[in-house]
C-alpha cells in the first residue's frame, strides 16, 4: 500500500513537473527546424543574409522503432498514453526528421564564432528532448531533467573530454560544453540504456536539425560555396555542395533510404 | 520498533535460507555467549578492583594454564565453525552445487541495469526463442535456476536479500550463481558492489511464480518479442 | 648528531654482557630491511605478469620467435650488468683492502657500465616504439614496459648513487676501517642485478 | 601538583641544561630531524584529516537519513557538488570514496605508524632518536604532499576519486565509467607517493628497533606497544610495495592506456582485487596492532599490575603479523575466484581470530586483581578493550564464508569494521594522545574535559555504530546514496535517522577532544615528568624531552611493567632504576584522578 502511495506521489510529481503539456513526447522529434543559436543571432563572427534550406526526403518502407519498456519507471511511463518508443527514424509522409544537417566547409578562413546564449537538452519522460542537435564549441550545454528519478548524462566523444554526471531530482539542470569540434558526440543515460541523444559540435552555429516534417534551413550564412552534409544516427552521413549568393536562399534536399531489410 | 533492532533475520523465500540462517544463529550464540563473558567480566573486575586507599594490586605475571586453556578453546570453537560452515559454502558457490536440472538464465549486468536473457518456450539458452527484458527477473517457485553473470562494464554485484544470494558479476567473467525460491511472490534485487552514479538506483524487481504461471508468461514475453 | 656520539662514550655498563642490535651497523641493516621492501615490490609485478600470462597464453602468441623484443642486444646488456657486479665486488674489496687506486676505478667503472645499460634499454625502447610495439600494446607490452621500466628506473637511481659514492671516494672519504658508503650501495647494486637476471629470464627467454 | 612532580622526581634523574638547542626555528620545528617533533608533526596533520574525514562521513549520514533534503551549508559548495544544496551522487560517492581513504592512510595510520612509532620508539628503547634522522624527516615530508595531492582531488574537474577506497577496476581505471579523470589520477599519485613515506618511516623503526636499544633493554623488556610497533613496522613495509605496485599499474591503465585491469584488452578485474586485499589485511593489522600494543602499556598502568602472560601477548602479535598474510581472500568471496580457495580462506581467517582473542583474555587478566585508577587515558584504553571485542567478534560472521554471502558489502561489515577502526584503533588513539599529550607539549589535558569527551564519544560512537548491525542484517547495502530506492529499506530509516543524529552528536563531541587538545597546549598544566608514575624510560626525562633524548644513556634492568612489584614500597619501579627502593616516598598520587 505504502509502495503505491509512493509510486501515485512520483506520478503526480512528474507530471505535474512536464506540465502535460509535451503532446509530441513519444516521437522525440526536434520541434525546432533551426539551431537556438544561428536563430537567435546570439554569436559572434562573420554572418549575412544567405540561407539555405530544404527537406529530407525518406524513400523505402519505414522501420518500425523499437519498444521501450518502461514498466520499472513509473515515473516515465506515466507520460505516455501509448506505449512508448526509441525514436530512432521520425518518418512522416515520407520526411525524415531528426537529422543533423550543417555546413562542414566554405566559411571564411580564420573566422571564429562564439555563443553567447546557451542551448538546452531536456530528459522528459526518460526520453532526450531534442535528441540531435548541434552546439558551437564552447557553448554551454544545459542539460535539464524534467523526471522525477536519477539520469545519469554521460557523453562518449572521441576528441573531447568526456564527463558523466547524474540528475537525480526534477528541475536539476547541469551546464557542459566541448571544446573542440565533433559530429557527433553521443550523450546516454545509463540508468535508462534505451535513452541516447547526439550533438554536434562545430566551431560555427550554421547547423539545423530537421523537424517533423522533414524540413530544415540554415540562415545568416555570408556569401559563399559550402559543402553541406546531413548526419542520421542510422542512416550515415551524405553531402552536398551549395553556392549561395547574398540574401539568396538556396535549397537542397537529400534523399535518405531505410535499411535493406 | 522491535523489527528495527531485531537480531533475527529477516523472512526469506529459497532454499538457501535454510543453509545459511542457522549458521548466523549459531554464530550469534557463541559470540553472544563470548561477548557477554568479556563484558561482564570486564565490568565486574573494574568495580571490584578499583583502586582503593592501601591496596595493592597483586605482582602476577600471567598463568600458563590459563593461556593454553583460552587459546585451545578459542580455536577449538572457532575451528569447529569452520567445518560446520564448510558444507554451506559448497553447496551455494562450489562448482559442483548447481543442481542438474536447474533452469538456465543470462544475467548481464552494466551500468545501472540488470538485463535478464530468458530461455524462452523451449528451455534453452542460446536459441532463437531466447528474450532479454530489463530490470526484471522472473523465476519459477520450487525449481533451481541458474543465471550466468557477467557485466558489461564496471563490476557489478547481484544481490537478492531475500533469497540469501549474492555473487559479484565481473566483466570479462561468466560466473554460474543459482537459487531455488520457495515462495511466490515478488522481492528485489539490488546492487551490492559501487559501480558508479547510479549504484544507488540498480535495482531489480524480483517475482516468483508457480511454475503454470511463469509458463504462461514466457509464453506471452515470447509472443510480443516474436512480433517486433 | 654530534653530542648523540659523545653519549656513547659514558654508557653504563649494562647488567648483562649481551650487547643490544643485531651485531650491524644501522646502514647496513637498514638496506637490507629496504631491500625487502624492494623484494615485495618487484613481487607485486611479477606476480602480476605470471598471472596475466597463464590467464591469456594467447596474448604472448608467438613469443619468442615474432617477439619485437631484440634478445640478443638484451642478453649482451644482461652481460654488461653481472659485469658491474663483479666490479663492484672489486671496488668493496679494494674498499676492504684500503687500496684507494682501485676502490676509485673499480667504483667509476661500475657507475659507467650501469649508465651504459640505462643507456642500451633507453635504445631499445626508443627502437621498440618505433615498431609500433607500445605500452598499450595488448598485455605483452603493458608488462614489458612496467617491469623493464621499474627496473630501469632502479638501476638509474643507483647510478646516480653510485656516481655520489664515486664522487666522495675520489675525495678520499673512505678509509679501510670505515667504507659504509660502498658497502650499502654494494648490497642495492647486486640487488638490482639479481632482479634484472630474473626479469630477462621471464620476459625475453620463456 | 607541585607536591606530585617532587614525589615524582624520586626516580628521575635531573637533567639540567645539558643540551643547549640553538637550533632555528626552521630547523626545529619545520625540517625537524628530531623524531618527537616529527611525531609532533605526523600528529598534528593527521588530526586534520581525521576531522576532514568525520566531516565528509556527516555529509554521507545526512543524506543517507534525510535523503533528498538539503545538506545544510550545501548552497555553498559547487554545483557540481550539490543541487540546491541537495547531496548530488557524485559528491556522494567522493564522500564515501575520500573519507575512507583519509580515515585509512591520512589519519589512522599515520596517527598510530607515523606519530607514536616516532615518539615512542626511540624513547621507549633508550636511543637518541631514529637510526636515520634524516630519511626520518623526508618520511613526512613526502606524507604532506601526497595529503594535498589527494585533497586536491576535490578541486578539479570531475571531483575526486569516486570508485570506493578499494578502488575496484575497472570503475576506478576508466573514467568514462564514473565521470572522475584526474581525481583518479590523483588517487593513485598521492598513495604512490604515500607509500615512499610509509616506506622510509618503516625500514627506520625496523633498523632503530633492531640497532639501537639501550643496554639492557632485551627483546623481551620491550613495552608491548614497541613490539607491536616493531611488527607494524614489518608489515607496513612488506605490505605497502604491493600497494604501490598494484596503484603503479592501475595509474598506467588510467593514464599511457595500458590493460590490466580492464577485460576488454585481456586484463582481469579479480587481479586488483588480489592485490588490493594482499596489501590491504596486512594493512588492517597495521590499524589495529599498534592500537593493542598501546592500550596494552596503558592498561597496565592504569590497573597498576604487570601485564597479563607479556610472552603470550608478544606471541600473539607476531602471529598476527604472520597470519595476517594468508587471508586476504575473505574480502573476496562473493569476488567469482575460485570458491574452492574460499573454504581455505576461512579457516585461516578464523584462525586468525584466536591471537585476537588471546589478547584480549590477557587484557581482562590484567585488570584482574588490580588496583585499577581511572584516569582518562584508562578510560579510553578500557572501551578500547570493549568495543574491540564487539568488532572482533562480528569478524566471525563474515569468516564464515557461507553468512558472508548474505552480508558481504552490507552495513553489518560497515559496523565490524567501525568497531574495529574506530571503536578500536581510534578509542586507542584517544588513549595514547592523552597518555602521553604531558610528555610531548610538557601540559597535561584537562581530566575533566576529558571524561567528559570520553563519555559522550562512548555513547555516541554506539548509538552511531550498533545499529548498523541490524541495517545489515536487514540487508542493507554499503555505499548507496539512497536507501530509501528499496522498498526492503524504506521501512529501516528510521534506523537510519537515529543512526545519523547520533553520528552528527559524535562528530560534534570531537570538537570537545579538540578544543581540550588545543587550549591545553597552551593553557594546561604543567605536566611533571612522570604524571601517570609509569616505568617507560621516556617518563624519566623532562616533559618535553630535550633535543637528543637522554643525557646518559640509560641501562635497563626489567621489563616495563613492573607494578606493584613486592621488591617496592612504591607500585612502580622504572626500568632504569638499578635497586628497587622506596626512597622513603610515600605512594604517589597519578595525575588527573
Amino acid at each position: 500500500m505504502r509502495r503505491m502511495m509512493l509510486g501515485a506521489a512520483v506520478l503526480a510529481v512528474g507530471v505535474w513537473g512536464c506540465g502535460g503539456s509535451k503532446g509530441n513526447a513519444s516521437n522525440g522529434a526536434a520541434g525546432n527546424s533551426t539551431s537556438a543559436v544561428a536563430q537567435s543571432g546570439g554569436s559572434t563572427g562573420p554572418t549575412g543574409n544567405a540561407a539555405v534550406s530544404g527537406v529530407i526526403h525518406f524513400t523505402g518502407a519505414a522501420p518500425s522503432n523499437p519498444k521501450i519498456d518502461m514498466s520499472q519507471e513509473s515515473a516515465c511511463q506515466g507520460k505516455y498514453k501509448t506505449p512508448p518508443t526509441d525514436p530512432q527514424y521520425v518518418v512522416k509522409d515520407a520526411k525524415l526528421g531528426n537529422v543533423f544537417v550543417y555546413v562542414d566547409s566554405g566559411l571564411p578562413n580564420g573566422a571564429k564564432y562564439t555563443a553567447s546564449a546557451p542551448t538546452q537538452i531536456d530528459q522528459d519522460g526518460c526520453l532526450y528532448h531534442p535528441r540531435v542537435f548541434g552546439a558551437v564549441v564552447g557553448q554551454d550545454i544545459v542539460i535539464k531533467n524534467d523526471d522525477n528519478v536519477l539520469h545519469n548524462i554521460k557523453a562518449v566523444p572521441k576528441v573531447n573530454r568526456g564527463f558523466n554526471i547524474s540528475q537525480p531530482s526534477a528541475g536539476m539542470t547541469s551546464k557542459r560544453s566541448f571544446s573542440e569540434p565533433e559530429v557527433m558526440v553521443p550523450l546516454e543515460c545509463n540508468v535508462h540504456g534505451w535513452m541516447h541523444a547526439y550533438v554536434g559540435v562545430l566551431t560555427h552555429p550554421f547547423f539545423a536539425t530537421s523537424d517533423s516534417t522533414g524540413s530544415f534551413s540554415i540562415k545568416n550564412l555570408p556569401a559563399g560555396t559550402y559543402t553541406i552534409k546531413a548526419w542520421h544516427e542510422k542512416l550515415g552521413t551524405q553531402q552536398q555542395t551549395v553556392t549561395v549568393g547574398a540574401g539568396e536562399t538556396k535549397n537542397i534536399d537529400f534523399t535518405f533510404s531505410g535499411p535493406k531489410a | 520498533m522491535d523489527k528495527l533492532l531485531s537480531w533475527m533475520l529477516p523472512p526469506g523465500a529459497s532454499t538457501f535460507v535454510g543453509d545459511i540462517d542457522w549458521i548466523y544463529y549459531l554464530i550469534l550464540a557463541v559470540t553472544g555467549i563470548a561477548f557477554v563473558l568479556v563484558e561482564v567480566a570486564l565490568i565486574v573486575f573494574l568495580i571490584r578492583y578499583r583502586k582503593r586507599p592501601g591496596r595493592k594490586a597483586t605482582y602476577i605475571h600471567g598463568s600458563n594454564r590459563a593461556e593454553i586453556i583460552w587459546t585451545s578453546v578459542t580455536a577449538v570453537v572457532v575451528v569447529i565453525i569452520g567445518i560446520l560452515s564448510a558444507p554451506a559454502w559448497n553447496k551455494i558457490k562450489g562448482r559442483e552445487g548447481v543442481p542438474p536440472n536447474a533452469m538456465p538464465i543470462g544475467i548481464e549486468a552494466k551500468q545501472f541495469e540488470w538485463n535478464v536473457t530468458y530461455p524462452g518456450p523451449d528451455g534453452k539458452l542460446g536459441t532463437a526463442d531466447d528474450f532479454t527484458i530489463r530490470g526484471q527477473l522472473h523465476v519459477p517457485v520450487d525449481r533451481p535456476t541458474v543465471a550466468m553473470l557477467t557485466s558489461q562494464d564496471a563490476i557489478h554485484s547481484f544481490f537478492v536479500p531475500s533469497f540469501r544470494i549474492k555473487q559479484d558479476a565481473v566483466p570479462g567473467m561468466h560466473i554460474r550463481v543459482w537459487f531455488q525460491p520457495t515462495k511466490v511472490g515478488e522481492y528485489e534485487l539490488g546492487c551490492a558492489e559501487l559501480c558508479g552514479l547510479g549504484h544507488y538506483r540498480m535495482r531489480a524487481v524480483v517475482t516468483v511464480h508457480t511454475q503454470q504461471d511463469y509458463d504462461r508468461w514466457v509464453a506471452s514475453q515470447a509472443h510480443s518479442v516474436a512480433q517486433r | 648528531m654530534a653530542h648523540a656520539a659523545a653519549m656513547h662514550d659514558d654508557v653504563m655498563l649494562p647488567p648483562s654482557s649481551r650487547a643490544a642490535g643485531a651485531g650491524v651497523y644501522n646502514e647496513k641493516l637498514g638496506m637490507w630491511i629496504f631491500l625487502g621492501s624492494e623484494v615485495m615490490f618487484f613481487t607485486a609485478l611479477i606476480g602480476t605478469y605470471v598471472i596475466l600470462r597463464f590467464a591469456h597464453p594467447d596474448a604472448w602468441i608467438g613469443h619468442p620467435r615474432t617477439t619485437p623484443l631484440n634478445i640478443p642486444v638484451t642478453a649482451v646488456n644482461t652481460f654488461l650488468l653481472i659485469c658491474s657486479s663483479v666490479t663492484m665486488v672489486k671496488a668493496f674489496a679494494a674498499a676492504q683492502d684500503g687500496i684507494q687506486r682501485s676502490l676509485r676505478l673499480w667504483l667509476l667503472a661500475t657507475a659507467m657500465i650501469g649508465a651504459t645499460f640505462v643507456g642500451v634499454q633507453v635504445y631499445e625502447y626508443t627502437h621498440l616504439i618505433e615498431k609500433g610495439f607500445v605500452p598499450s600494446e595488448g598485455l605483452f607490452g603493458s608488462t614489458f614496459y612496467t617491469m623493464t621500466g621499474f627496473h630501469g628506473f632502479h638501476v638509474t637511481i643507483g647510478v646516480l648513487c653510485m656516481t655520489y659514492v664515486t664522487i666522495k671516494a675520489f675525495r678520499g672519504k673512505y678509509s679501510q676501517t670505515d667504507h659504509r658508503g660502498v658497502e650499502v650501495i654494494g648490497l642495492y647494486w647486486h640487488f638490482v642485478d639479481l632482479v634484472w637476471i630474473i626479469l630477462f629470464t621471464i620476459v625475453y627467454l620463456i | 601538583m607541585a607536591t606530585t612532580a617532587t614525589d615524582t622526581s624520586a626516580y628521575t634523574h635531573d637533567h639540567g641544561n645539558a643540551h643547549v638547542d640553538d637550533r632555528p626555528f626552521i630547523r626545529k620545528y619545520i625540517f625537524s630531524t628530531d623524531h618527537k617533533i616529527i611525531g609532533i608533526q605526523f600528529l598534528i596533520m593527521s588530526l586534520t584529516f581525521l576531522l576532514l574525514g568525520g566531516t565528509l562521513a556527516m555529509v554521507m549520514r545526512w543524506q543517507l537519513g534525510f535523503p533528498g533534503k538539503p545538506l545544510p551549508g550545501g548552497t555553498l559548495l559547487p554545483e557540481t557538488y550539490t543541487n540546491n544544496g541537495v547531496v548530488l551522487p557524485e559528491f556522494y560517492n567522493s564522500a564515501v570514496t575520500m573519507h575512507g581513504t583519509f580515515m585509512v592512510f591520512f589519519a589512522i595510520m599515520p596517527l598510530l605508524v607515523g606519530v607514536f612509532g616516532n615518539y615512542l620508539i626511540p624513547l621507549k628503547i633508550g636511543a637518541p632518536d631514529m637510526a636515520f634522522p634524516r630519511i626520518n624527516m623526508a618520511s613526512f615530508w613526502t606524507a604532506v604532499p601526497a595529503g594535498l595531492l589527494m585533497l586536491a582531488g576535490f578541486f578539479v574537474e570531475g571531483g575526486s576519486a569516486a570508485a570506493g577506497w578499494t578502488s575496484y577496476a575497472p570503475l576506478s581505471a576508466r573514467s568514462d565509467l564514473t565521470g572522475v579523470h584526474l581525481g583518479q589520477i590523483f588517487w593513485c599519485l598521492s598513495l604512490i607517493i604515500l607509500g615512499l613515506s610509509s616506506i622510509m618511516g618503516s625500514f627506520n623503526y625496523i633498523t632503530t628497533v633492531i640497532n639501537m636499544r639501550a643496554p639492557g633493554m632485551n627483546w623481551f623488556r620491550l613495552p608491548l606497544s614497541i613490539w607491536a610497533l616493531f611488527v607494524t613496522a614489518c608489515l607496513v613495509l612488506l605490505a605497502i610495495p604491493v600497494l604501490s605496485g598494484a596503484a603503479i599499474l592501475l595509474l598506467f591503465d588510467q593514464t599511457i592506456g595500458t590493460h590490466f585491469f580492464d577485460p576488454q584488452a585481456g586484463g582481469q578485474p579479480l587481479l586488483w582485487q588480489h592485490l588490493f586485499w594482499f596489501f590491504g589485511h596486512p594493512e588492517v593489522y597495521i590499524l589495529i596492532l599498534p592500537a593493542m600494543g598501546m592500550a596494552s602499556d596503558i592498561i597496565a598502568n592504569g590497573a597498576r599490575k604487570p601485564i597479563f602472560g607479556y610472552t603470550s601477548m608478544v606471541l600473539a602479535i607476531i602471529s598476527i603479523g604472520f597470519l595476517g598474510w594468508g587471508v586476504w581472500g575473505h574480502h573476496m568471496f562473493q569476488s567469482g575466484m575460485n570458491p574452492t580457495l574460499g573454504t581455505t580462506f576461512m579457516i585461516s581467517t578464523l584462525l586468525i581470530a584466536v591471537p585476537s582473542a588471546i589478547k584480549t583474555f590477557n587484557w581482562l587478566g590484567t585488570i584482574w586483581q588490580g588496583n585499577i585508577t581511572f584516569h582518562v587515558p584508562m578510560l579510553h584504553a578500557l572501551a578500547f578493550v570493549s568495543m574491540f571485542v564487539i568488532g572482533g567478534l562480528s569478524g566471525v560472521f563474515m569468516a564464515a564464508s557461507p553468512f558472508d554471502i548474505y552480508i558481504h558489502d552490507t552495513y553489518f561489515i560497515v559496523a565490524h569494521l567501525h568497531y574495529v577502526l574506530f571503536g578500536g584503533s581510534l578509542f586507542a588513539i584517544f588513549a595514547a594522545v592523552t597518555y602521553w599529550y604531558p610528555k610531548m607539549f610538557g601540559r597535561m589535558m584537562n581530566p575533566f574535559w576529558g571524561r567528559v569527551h570520553f563519555w559522550l564519544t562512548l555513547v555516541f560512537y554506539n548509538f552511531t555504530f550498533f545499529p548498523m548491525h541490524q541495517l545489515g542484517l536487514h540487508g542493507h547495502m554499503r555505499r548507496i546514496y539512497d536507501p530509501t530506492q528499496y522498498a526492503f529499506l524504506r521501512e529501516m530509516q528510521p534506523v537510519n535517522q537515529f543512526i545519523s543524529i547520533s553520528a552528527f552528536c559524535l562528530f560534534a563531541t570531537q570538537f570537545l577532544f579538540a578544543a581540550n587538545f588545543i587550549l591545553s597546549w597552551f593553557k594546561g598544566e604543567k605536566a611533571p615528568n612522570n604524571p601517570w608514575l609509569d616505568n617507560g624510560l621516556e617518563w624519566t626525562l623532562p616533559s618535553p624531552p630535550p633535543h637528543g633524548n637522554f643525557a646518559t644513556v640509560p641501562t635497563v634492568y626489567r621489563g616495563p611493567y613492573e607494578y606493584s612489584s613486592p621488591h617496592s614500597d612504591l607500585d612502580y619501579i622504572p626500568q632504569n632504576v638499578p635497586t628497587p627502593g622506596g626512597a622513603g616516598a610515600a605512594h604517589p598520587q597519578p595525575a588527573g584522578d
